[in-house]
């Protein structure tokens, strides 16, 4: 692995009039609320340790009031932290002059406010040029630009407006426009999509990732929506009460939460689009290489299924089922598997999103094959499986009902008995 | 004990020898550094003297146009040029013209210097805690300082004219720009001055593009209490020899004139709303983003 | 049985010490309850006149608000007690003692005239400078008329207006300390002059006290012509009910009078002092008994005396 | 139907310097975009009609800055309508006085801002009970009950900090606990939950449900996330560029949607988790009432299909199979149909959202019968059904293949050849 | 054509009638109603008497104590209380003691007036643009109209003494903090305002409770001027009769004693420090939530 782009290490936050003081206590593992119960100090950050790699999107989670905020402040040392060192490219950027300070803040940070940050006396379209404007770009140019992306963020027609005349997702988009003009290399997004409806928000998750893929940009995007972390992180790290639990892929996190609280927050994901095939499906257990159609119907009938998917050394070649290769066994039993006993079959790509397969999967009595892009066999998919990771048991090994129905405090209508008589 | 009701003093003795001391102390300073002060500020007094002269020897109608002018271009009011351009001419029509024009001139001097010199110091003052504590009690030492209490002083080093009396003026007058331009800069909201951080502006971006504009109501306010302290100072500007409004005022409370007086310190008035209006709606001018709140 | 009583203080060295004796003596001779009062002499003088307050003003030049001041007596609102400088005030054009001692022509108006280019202007370099006197000021009028009369104008001066008495002493002050030429009005006795000797210019004219009265010292005066200043009246005034109410401290009042002499070396020793009016009185009441007691009865005297 | 609660009639909102004079614009149809480049006056409604019952949620959605806090201020009259009538409680609030409208204001309405709209002098507590404090409460009873709100809304322990010691999320929900504190009959909550993480999000979901069903508050809500939408809401409007598009039930929204603006605005949402088995279940066409085994094998033969859901009088029964019905045909053909004969399934209430009875309905091959809780059967489900709802074509009739991945812009794997050979 | 270097003016006989038309009028109102003005006054008076009297003879140590336990109650700063001790102490022991007292009271009244007036006004003045632009030239004119005009009218009218030097001194010093506080109520956040309309505030606690506190800072800094300003009038208003520090000034510019005015001037100045010094810190501790952003 190369060096990380990022690296906090030994973090703490203190909020209060002496934090140094407090810091013991801190330190001895005293809880976020007995802190300020005790000294009237908040804790905003205790002892994070972070990697982040260039050109990964970087997605921060946790409660409201966990220290999201405060956390990506310091990637840009708008607060000094009461201990601990952030490292930019190997740079400590504690130990920056102020020219320095200044110089990295124009070229490699641009940051989204959670409360947007616009300059009141700025048009929309000045707010957008600001950032360009602090690195010097001359007048015309940056207006070009900053027009080009106001029109990008669909605020094309505001430019001469001010922000008080803008509804809070206008302002919020003014703010991820003028954070995206400045072309600087680390984008830090604080809830930069809360005040936006899901399309624009759709479009705009769209955007950010096209411009990731092309320029590849790293970003730390602070989110509250699952689906919109699953959707665009790279990795998620979660955390709370300023600690850091779990950082990790999307799938792992959503298949193995570190802990309860980490469970409590994925669970009400919408698994089937968060969740890609590749990371629910099986081994295929049934793949057979066999070369004859006996050797195939030896191979089903030792293992019981009705079914196999035949893979030979150019990768996945076909679905055969027992039934019909038994009909024409008896003539052809010594002739090699070929595509005419292929039966049709649906092949599903190990990066789909569950959500584009539910149906064919759950139209399939056999389990689907998963096929990646170099034409191998990589795994199988059943309904079961399907029907599984949907229900939210991601711990649980077997899916059963009753599981289901105790992990959802509201069910009402499982009951195998009529409600009433 | 006679303490307890007596104040322990300093001996009529002591106290007089110190007095007469320092006085001495003065007056040998005067004596041999005032040649030199007074040198220096030559080329200011002629300016001074040059400027009193363009307002006061050109044509009246010349100057009005003028003033109009500045006026319409500033505020863009066409209420408020035509009740500057009545204004002046009623000055004229009462005899005051020469007299308002000297006045105009020092004021004008006076109010460019204070705006040019005090909204540096208020910015000074915003930025450290330290600049703010040593600069306050100067100020308020200017502020209420008697202006007789440096009069004295000043003539003897300068002699009587407009260099003492301009020099009086700003004491006076620059107080409320500074300390309105640090109450502005620092009441400015902490998140807009964070999101500019974040875009790494240079201090001087910082200042101008967002502490000062967004400061602009109170710097205003400050400016406006600086013009009319400086127009407060007329009179007493005039008991130094400065010629202008302030000289048929202190005629008329020696005879009693009411109305002289009344006229002139409507004419001292007249140039204070004038000064005032027209700074002021040239900066609500520049700042339409206020009006525009939902 | 004299009851309250107020006295104007005036800020001049003169007047400050004319009212704390006047306050020592009403109170401790007379029973009075007598308190001084600060002011400037037009509000002191148009209070009197408009309010009846203050009581006594004991240091009035009259020349100063002599319109007011005579109204106010037609009306029966003031009078005039008696004069306070028995001399009368000392006014004229002076120039600094150092300057005679070097260019002893200067004493004559033709010596100053000759010597135009010494008295600097400090805004015209073309012109020389004439202090006149403050806007307002009585002696504004005289001292214009004066300045016309002796064709100040066509000998290159040019009559500034110093703005104020401080001005005016300022001005003074600065010229003396740098022993710089300096030519203009002012008067005795005052502290300025106690410092600052100065030698009263000779217009060579003698006293025309008529054409004083009825063309200098009037604003529309068409023809001046020169004449020394004649000596300026220095009232007692008092209001009317004062007099009437006590006549006895009134009767005081238009005794007490000093001479220029008397007033100037007792200036001189406040001077150098910088003593207030209060310590000035004691001073005065202690070492000049001979004066202050032909101002009043014996008991009355006697009553003082025990006082100090 | 009762008169309404709140009634809004043609209201138009135009922002600018001189709304009235043009008003013919936006009466002539011109466009919002139109109408800004033209005259720099920003169009905020547009004739808009509503109706709002007392006692309901009524969500209000839509583009971003598409007039959403321009109508909800109206409703408190924050702004003055160019043009319309607001009537609450057969009121025009429009013509009330100051008094009246604030007496109105202190005990009809609450509202939550979008921008929170704290007050940065008071501690967090102040805030709180600062409703309270309009009305006149005295001091004890506020802080109490402001109290038991933070509590409610998790900030115990910041009772005596300042807004902007807290992060975003937390000053909202301080801005929530003010809004509920003052037992309003009307709360107006502008994006109320949009900076609370998921799970906070959805105790306070929780909370205003319970509280609605409790008290009967009525609620206009506006939100952007459509799930929330679904699940709290009972009716839901949709507004774009100030004009109203649709109003109605949230499954009449996601099924039946009016338009293809409103259609792709709810594409994305999670239907397994919206949508409840009644909004999706077909009319119980396998219904027999048949007394006898043989009347019910009958019935069963000549509607070609294999199984029945028998009811009686008394309401559902059971589930019969034709194949084991027929076995015992024979022996006791004449006898009626009783708990015997019937088979082992599911049944599911018509309440319950889809996503609960997913495993279910997807492991049965026969539609699963739907009774509600009179025991009445009122439909079934088939997997099919499902299969159909799930995945995205609420207007096409068949659940094709083709139809969803045409409908899915970024679909990946869905094709029937393997990806390479 | 004379008019186009000459303006064309009232001509002097005109100028002249018209002058003493309004002086005798004027005379003849002050004549018949002077007295009843004057026993309008009379409590007040009064109360300034026997509040001077207190100060001055009280024993000075009573005094000191007093101040020392109203810095420190308003303040809270061991610094600020023993900075108050010493220059209290330092002004009575250069014999000031008296004069301090005397201008002590009156510019407390004087004070405690004009904010008790003034922050009403400049309510009323940012509730209403009519308002505004009504008193707007009103307070011009009380800020630069010369004190010397109207001193000799008020004199007639109310003879000379503690009352026309209380209301000189409120009419110069006022204008500041009513102009402040309609800038600072003006310059309240919009959406703060709109979420207390929202809970139906009544008009007094959306004031009391909203407003005035958010434009607290800019109230203070009107307040401080005020206290300036105030402190600047002490001379003026020594000219009609109120005793102070204001007559030793004026009695050393006309002997020419600099030492003297800068003794009293200073005194002026430290009470003047004293003031500002305890109101502004007594304002900061009841903002504390300004400093605790982020
Ligand atoms: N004070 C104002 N002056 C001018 N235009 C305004 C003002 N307030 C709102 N608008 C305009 O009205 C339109 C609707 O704004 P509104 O705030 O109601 O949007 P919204 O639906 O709440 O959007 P969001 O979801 O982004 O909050 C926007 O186009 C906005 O520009
Ligand atoms: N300036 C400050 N002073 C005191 N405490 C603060 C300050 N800023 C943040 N905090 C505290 O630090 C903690 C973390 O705040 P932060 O803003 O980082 O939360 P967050 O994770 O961003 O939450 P949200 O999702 O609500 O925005 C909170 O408990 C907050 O009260
Ligand atoms: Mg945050
Ligand atoms: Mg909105």
């Amino acid at each position: 692995m190369t060096s990380p782009l990022i690296r906090i290490e030994g973090l703490y936050q203190l909020f209060g009039k002496n934090p140094q003081t407090h810091m013991h206590l801190v330190k001895a593992g005293k809880t976020k609320d007995e802190i300020l119960a005790e000294t009237g100090h908040t804790l905003g950050l205790k002892d994070i340790n972070l990697e982040i790699q260039q050109g990964e999107i970087f997605v921060i989670m946790g409660l409201s009031g966990s220290g999201k905020s405060t956390l990506i402040r310091h990637f840009n040392r708008l607060i000094d932290p009461t201990e601990g060192r952030v490292i930019v490219e190997d740079e400590d950027i504690m130990e920056l002059d102020a020219k320095s300070l200044r110089n990295f803040r124009q070229k490699k940070m641009s940051m989204v406010f959670q409360r947007f940050g616009l300059l009141p006396h700025y048009t929309v379209q000045e707010n957008v040029a600001f950032g360009l404007r602090a690195q010097g770009v001359g007048k015309e140019e940056r207006e070009k630009k900053a027009k080009q992306w106001l029109e990008d963020v669909g605020l094309a027609g505001y430019e001469n407006q001010y922000p008080a005349q803008l509804s809070g997702g206008q302002q919020q988009r003014v703010g991820l426009a003028r954070a995206l003009c400045t072309d600087a290399e680390i984008l830090l997004m604080d809830e930069a999509f809360s005040a936006l409806d899901p399309l624009i928000r759709s479009e705009m998750q769209d955007q950010l990732m096209a411009l990731q893929d092309r320029l590849h940009k790293t970003i730390v995007f602070i989110t509250h929506d699952l689906d919109e972390a699953l959707r665009i992180g790279d990795r998620i790290a979660i955390l709370r009460d300023g600690e850091l639990v779990q950082v990790g892929q999307p799938a792992d996190i959503l298949l193995h939460p570190a802990d309860d609280y980490v469970e409590k927050f994925v669970r009400d994901v919408n698994r089937a689009r968060a969740l890609t095939v590749e990371t629910v499906m099986k081994p295929p257990t049934h793949r057979i290489d066999a070369k004859t159609i006996n050797d195939a119907l030896a191979h089903m009938r030792s293992a019981k299924s009705g079914y196999a998917f035949y893979v030979n050394d150019e990768g996945y070649q076909g679905f055969v089922s027992e039934e019909n290769l038994a009909k024409v066994a008896k003539e052809k039993g010594k002739e090699p598997l070929c595509e005419d006993y292929y039966e049709d079959s649906f092949v599903i790509s190990p990066e789909t999103p569950l959500e584009e397969v539910i149906p064919q999967t759950l139209d399939h009595d056999h389990p689907l094959p998963v096929v990646n892009e170099a034409g191998e066999l990589t795994g199988e998919l059943s309904r079961d499986d399907l029907v599984q990771v949907l229900t939210h048991t991601p711990t649980s090994d077997a899916a059963g009902n009753d599981d289901a129905s105790e992990d959802e405090g509201t069910a009402k209508g499982t009951s195998k008995e009529p409600p009433a008589a | 004990m006679s303490w307890l009701t007596e104040f322990p003093q300093l001996s009529r003795r002591d106290l007089l020898t110190l007095r007469q001391t320092l006085d001495e102390g003065y007056r040998s300073f005067s004596r041999s550094y005032g040649e030199a002060i007074e040198n220096f500020f030559d080329p200011l007094l002629a300016f001074l003297v040059w400027f009193e002269n363009l307002l006061v020897e050109a044509p009246w109608w010349v100057v009005i146009a003028a003033i109009l002018g500045i006026t319409h271009y500033a505020a863009r009011s066409i209420k408020l040029t035509v009740g500057v351009g009545i204004s002046l001419f009623l000055v004229g029509f009462f005899g005051m013209w020469e007299d308002t024009m000297s006045t105009l001139s020092i004021i004008t001097v006076c109010t460019l210097i204070s705006i040019a010199l005090g909204i540096p110091m208020g910015i000074l003052m915003a930025r450290s805690h330290r600049a703010q504590s040593i600069i306050t009690p100067v100020l308020d030492i200017m502020q209420t300082m008697p202006a007789f209490v440096y009069l004295i002083p000043v003539v003897m080093l300068l002699g009587i004219g407009k260099i003492p009396g301009l020099i009086a003026v700003i004491i006076y007058a620059i107080p409320p720009v500074i300390r309105l331009t640090n109450l502005g800069i620092r009441l400015v909201d902490k998140e807009v001055l964070e999101a500019a951080d974040a875009y790494g502006v240079t201090p001087m971006q910082r200042l101008f593009n967002v502490q000062l504009p967004l400061a602009m109501p109170n710097i205003m306010a400050g400016i406006n209490q600086t013009i009319m302290m400086a127009l407060a100072m007329v009179v007493i500007a005039s008991m130094i020899g400065v010629s202008g409004l302030g000289q048929p005022v202190l005629r008329s409370i020696t005879n009693q004139y009411f109305t002289l007086g009344i006229l002139n310190g409507a004419a001292i008035v007249v140039l204070a709303i004038i000064f005032d209006r027209v700074s002021q709606s040239y900066a609500k001018r520049s700042q339409r983003y206020m009006r525009s709140g939902s | 049985d004299c009851g309250r009583v107020t006295i104007s203080n005036m800020n001049w060295n003169s007047a400050a010490l004319m009212a704390s004796i006047d306050q020592l003596i009403l109170n401790e001779g007379f029973g009075c309850d007598a308190e001084l009062v600060p002011g400037d002499t037009m509000p002191t003088g148009t209070s009197m006149v408009e309010k009846g307050e203050p009581d006594i003003a004991p240091e009035m030049w009259s020349n100063s608000m002599k319109d007011a001041l005579d109204r106010g007596v037609e009306e029966g609102r003031l009078r005039y007690a008696g004069r306070s400088l028995s001399d009368g005030g000392e006014e004229g054009f002076w120039v600094p003692e150092y300057l005679v001692e070097e260019y002893p022509e200067l004493a004559t108006i033709e010596g100053v005239k000759k010597h135009v280019d010494m008295f600097e202007h400090p805004e015209d370099p073309d012109k020389s400078m004439f202090m006149g006197c403050p806007a307002g000021w009585n002696c504004q009028i005289t001292a214009r008329n004066l300045y016309n009369a002796l064709n100040l104008e066509d000998a290159g001066f040019d009559l500034v207006d110093p703005g104020s008495g401080a001005g005016l002493a300022g001005s003074i002050a600065k010229s003396y300390e740098r022993k710089e030429p300096w030519f203009g009005y002012y008067w005795a006795p005052t502290a300025v002059l106690g410092r600052y000797p100065m030698v009263k210019v000779d217009f060579g004219s003698g006293i025309d006290e008529e054409h004083y009265i009825n063309c200098i010292s009037k604003e529309e005066c068409l023809d001046p012509e020169p004449t020394m200043y004649p000596p300026s009246p220095v009232w007692t005034v008092t209001t009317e009910s004062f007099a009437s109410e006590a006549p006895e401290a009134y009767d005081y009042l238009t005794k007490r009078a000093f001479t220029n002499d008397q007033m100037n070396e007792l200036l001189a020793w406040m001077e150098q002092n910088q003593a207030d009016g209060e310590f000035a009185a004691f001073h005065f009441l202690e070492n000049y008994e001979s004066i202050w007691t032909e101002w009043v009865s014996d008991d009355v005297a006697d009553k003082v005396r025990d006082a100090l």
